[in-house]
């Protein structure tokens, strides 16, 4: 049977399925679905300093093999998070990831410093990439240099491994990783969701209050691959490929594309033992294409 | 609640655009009160990509029955299902009308949102004395009002917004009488959010308790996508699928 | 009943919808179809100067509700061009559109000039977005003032109206736009397909030799009618959306976005008789939602 | 050729994967000839996205047959339809085998290649000299043959691959004695590529005509997206769709 270790060099994760920030609550309500200790590591819905209420609804739309969403970051705040941290932990010895966001660098910190402290947390992910602001607004993933200021504040004030996660929205993903990675990020994950537009013809309106919102799902799996591929090729730390993944074939992909692990996003919201099914398929098709370990086909196109 | 195929047993036409789909599932049929749901899966491909949410309307395990109206591409795709078909089902989820013994319950629905309280009506005729005022566009909107009369209710008041084959009007139009007449103290009621309004103005301050069963555009249906909220009196959103879909009517901030 | 009409400025289409370059073959296909006069306007498939054979098979590879193609822009070549124009012109009022390709700014000249002095063509796309480009490889598209080079070359040395096609693969696309009517283009229209990457695990090789492949079909529609309302609000001259449009609900959430016509692409190669279909639906809806024509609802989203 | 919806008549396994769908359109079945082919729509949705191309089995007008096997999604879901489903249809699509009379045609068949040649047969079979080879993976694979029987063939000649049911062989193994037995001078061949290398390099220069029919992936199946190309003999892309599927042997360019 095959090996599905996923080996990020700070942590080696039993598989290289991770559920994504935001489509897996804060862990805790899959249990009633499996046990948390299937997975590879799982991140925890994004988080920012004080307590927000989210975004008016709707927060969601549906597309052709795609969803829309403009959830808007609804959470507890970081130190309400904290208990909700400890008691998940307290049930899964599965490496838990946190999803730090931030108005500006200094909220980044904050958040940052909080969890870092706890050892229930495993690794930081630096969620730079905010696809629900009206165009016009700015974050720091949109420039390489504001990207290598924050990864670096972090860097210098915090302990954990960091992740940094990328927007597909940027003009050039690549030199935003590479800036990352100068700034000492341990791992690149990307994509977030890709900026789209509903439209409600009835009303002549916006579907959302915000205008644009973050497409998600099988929809952009193309996308997605096209630029996992583009930033493996940019970085020698590890990349954690994400973006519309449903299957164990799109695993494959993904790996063969040059991801060390992944991320499955909108796939635990429509079916909640999703990426159990992932993780299964994976090592079935492993078996079937005689792929022996991950690190065998990773990046690893006869072109 | 878990996620299982579950067999489409039958899945037939009630009347003009409402069907009434049999499903097995010794799990949730076993497990399922009035005011819980099921998310549905319509296609076995990524689009539509979402499961659809429909009220749990009996039980009879191993089996349960939704009842739904076909609005959209979701529940036109659900009324092509043929028996043998599987569906994955989610559920049961969200919480339910509460428990009583011994009270006086008034059920209010509007249109489809019959569904729980039919449920409501089967589980609890029992043990509570039940009333019921049921409304909707037309009388082919009105459902199973013979089956109904097969329970013993204290009151049943069925109305029409055109008059067709029963009383024109809406729920509202008598309630007060209603509830004073047969000494109610709870109501339950299911329907559109201005039909919860109109409810609202009506009987949210008579100093009865009111719990409303809502809907909401939902992802996940369980609590974790954070996209069925309302907003609630205390300013603060709830979810809809996993704080709810039952609320006590004050616990929401209404438009009117 | 509604009034279809669309008002480019330079021309009065019978209706918005124009069946897009590459999924309407040369037009005469379709009469097996249905009566070409139905149409607002087509366009031909994108031709060079000389005869191309295009890419090697696979060309085209199915998503989720997605198409990726790299079909690499197979033809007869300009002058070859000349007679399935006049062939299918005589078969149809319709104003024919002609999609100009080059290798470099000569050779786009050279092509519209061929093209331009025909009675039978009424307008000249200029396709500078080159989806099926390995990366590395570059078009005019990508940059604003290569772009204001080549419109203004070709406004320069040719008669018709000028359609310039933009890519979404650019890091601005509006400020392409803008370049595009400063250099005097007509219209734009937008988008080409997305780059999307699709990759065969078993044989751990790209699908398409050209390693890229372009996304097209319902998939990329909430990211396309984004992009439309963005270059419909940096820009003065008509836009024809573009973008997984397969319904009349579509071609009104486009003109809302602000586009005054529009392009059907992925819907015409599977569903021949589509770009009919979503005329009727057009004039259906507008009719239930009460809407008396096109420029009432055209950019007038109640933001 | 016309895109219609087409009511599914019946749709039944022959055996294991492969399926007999019939279907009822005037159009399609009064003007199919051996070698057309229609695109079939397997969803509803956007997902799959493109239609399948399947070969004419057989028509009976208002009826057509198609035959098929179940190899991936889209088959699958075509697996799933019931009598009375419509479907939507674009067809005939392609060229076909040239008519001929009084001829000696040699038919060649690999697995579920057979379904434009059981076409031929039943059309051909009154006015030609047919004979036939028909190979397949094994005897679970290889259909019909008691169909076939009904028809006057002058030889018939089955194989599997693994020996199971029938001779043990490839469609190539006696197909020169075949030929010269029969007084062949003209064959129609449908499989997989890999039969059409290897009948190229046996009977390719024996100075017949063959004509071969083909598949590709195919987008649109009328000649308009260019995606279902082959390389041919004159180094040039043809369309498999519209400049086939039907090709003469030596149009095309084989691997070996
Ligand atoms: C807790 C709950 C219980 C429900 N119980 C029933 C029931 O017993 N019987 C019944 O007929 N209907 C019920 N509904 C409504 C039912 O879910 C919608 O009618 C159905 O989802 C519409 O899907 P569609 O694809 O046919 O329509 P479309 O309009 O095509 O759906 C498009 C999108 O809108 C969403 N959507 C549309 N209308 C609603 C709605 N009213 N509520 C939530 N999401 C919606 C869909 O999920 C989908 O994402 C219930 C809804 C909720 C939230
Ligand atoms: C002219 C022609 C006639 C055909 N006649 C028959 C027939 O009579 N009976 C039969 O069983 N099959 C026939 N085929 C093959 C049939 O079209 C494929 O088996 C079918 O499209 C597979 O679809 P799927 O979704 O089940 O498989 P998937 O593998 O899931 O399909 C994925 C994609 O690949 C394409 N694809 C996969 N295999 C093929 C193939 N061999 N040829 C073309 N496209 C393919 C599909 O269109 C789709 O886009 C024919 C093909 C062609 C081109
Ligand atoms: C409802 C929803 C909420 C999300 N919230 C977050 C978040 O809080 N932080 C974050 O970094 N990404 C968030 N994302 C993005 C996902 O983590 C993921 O990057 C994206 O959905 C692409 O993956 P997918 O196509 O598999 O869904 C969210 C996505 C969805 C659909
Ligand atoms: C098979 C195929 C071929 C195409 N060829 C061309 C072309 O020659 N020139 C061009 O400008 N665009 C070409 N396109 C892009 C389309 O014209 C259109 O911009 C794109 O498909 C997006 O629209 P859609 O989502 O409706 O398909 C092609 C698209 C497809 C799918
Ligand atoms: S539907 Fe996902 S939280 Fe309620
Ligand atoms: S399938 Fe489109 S040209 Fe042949």
């Amino acid at each position: 049977m095959a090996d599905l270790t996923a080996d990020l060099g700070f942590i080696k994760l039993k598989n290289p399925v991770i559920p994504a920030s935001g489509t897996f609550g804060y862990g805790g309500e899959f249990l009633q679905f499996f046990d948390l200790d299937l997975l590879g590591a799982f991140v925890m819905k994004g988080v920012y300093s004080e307590e927000r209420g989210g975004n008016e609804p709707p927060r969601i739309w549906e597309t052709p093999s795609g969803l829309l969403n403009s959830i808007g970051l609804a959470g507890p705040g970081a130190e309400g998070l904290r208990g909700i941290i400890k008691e998940v932990a307290s049930k899964t010895s599965t490496p838990i990831i946190v999803n730090v966001c931030g108005g500006n660098d200094e909220e980044y910190l904050e958040v940052a410093r909080v969890l870092d402290v706890m050892e229930e947390v495993a690794m930081l992910e630096l969620n730079i990439s905010c696809p629900n602001v009206r165009s016009g607004g700015s974050c720091p993933a949109q420039s390489p240099s504001d990207t290598k200021k924050v990864v670096r504040l972090l860097k210098e004030n915090t302990k954990k491994p960091l992740i940094v996660k990328l927007s597909p929205n940027v003009s050039d993903v690549p030199s935003v990783a590479r800036a990352a990675e100068e700034a000492g990020a341990d791992a690149i994950s990307v994509v977030n969701t890709f900026l789209g537009l509903a439209l409600d013809v009835k009303n002549r309106k916006p579907v959302f209050k915000n205008f644009f919102a973050g497409l998600s799902g099988p929809a952009i799996k193309p996308l997605a691959l096209k630029i996992v591929w583009e930033v493996a090729e940019a970085v020698n730390i590890p990349v954690i490929g994400i973006g519309g993944i449903m299957t164990g074939r799109d695993v494959l992909e993904f790996i063969l594309a040059g991801a060390t692990a992944i991320q499955t996003g909108t796939v635990n919201i429509i079916e909640p033992t999703g990426s159990v099914r992932i993780i299964n398929e994976t090592l079935e098709l492993m078996d079937e294409l005689k792929i022996d370990n991950l690190e065998e086909i990773r990046g690893g196109l006869n072109i | 609640m878990k996620e299982e195929a579950c067999r489409v047993i039958t899945n037939t036409i009630i009347q003009g655009r409402y069907y009434l789909m049999k499903l097995e599932s010794s799990h949730i049929s076993e497990n399922s009160k009035p005011g819980n749901f099921v998310m549905v899966a319509v296609s076995g491909s990524n689009d539509p990509l979402l499961k659809r949410p429909f009220g749990i309307f009996k039980t009879d395990p191993p089996y349960f029955y939704i009842y739904y109206e076909v609005v959209g591409k979701g529940s036109e795709l659900l009324a092509s299902k043929m028996t043998g078909d599987l569906v994955m089902v989610v559920g049961p989820l969200g919480n339910t009308f509460p428990e009583y013994e011994n009270e006086n319950i008034l059920l209010v629905g509007g249109g489809r949102g019959i569904a729980p309280l039919y449920f409501a009506i089967e589980q609890y005729s029992g043990s509570n004395n039940l009333s019921l005022i049921y409304g909707a566009r037309s009388k082919d909107d009105l459902l199973f009002t013979e089956e109904i009369g097969k329970f013993a209710l204290k009151e049943k008041a069925f109305y029409t917004d055109d008059g067709s084959g029963f009383t024109k009007g809406q729920v509202t139009t008598d309630i007060k009488e209603i509830i004073e007449r047969n000494g109610i103290n709870i109501t339950f009621s299911c329907g559109p959010d201005k039909m919860f309004e109109s409810l609202n103005s009506e009987i949210g301050s008579l100093g009865i308790s009111n719990f409303v069963s809502m809907e909401a555009f939902m992802g996940c249906g369980f609590g974790i996508c954070y996209s069925c909220v309302v907003k609630g009196s205390d300013g603060k959103y709830k979810k809809v699928c996993s704080d709810g879909p039952v609320f006590r009517m004050e616990e929401i901030k209404w438009q009117i």
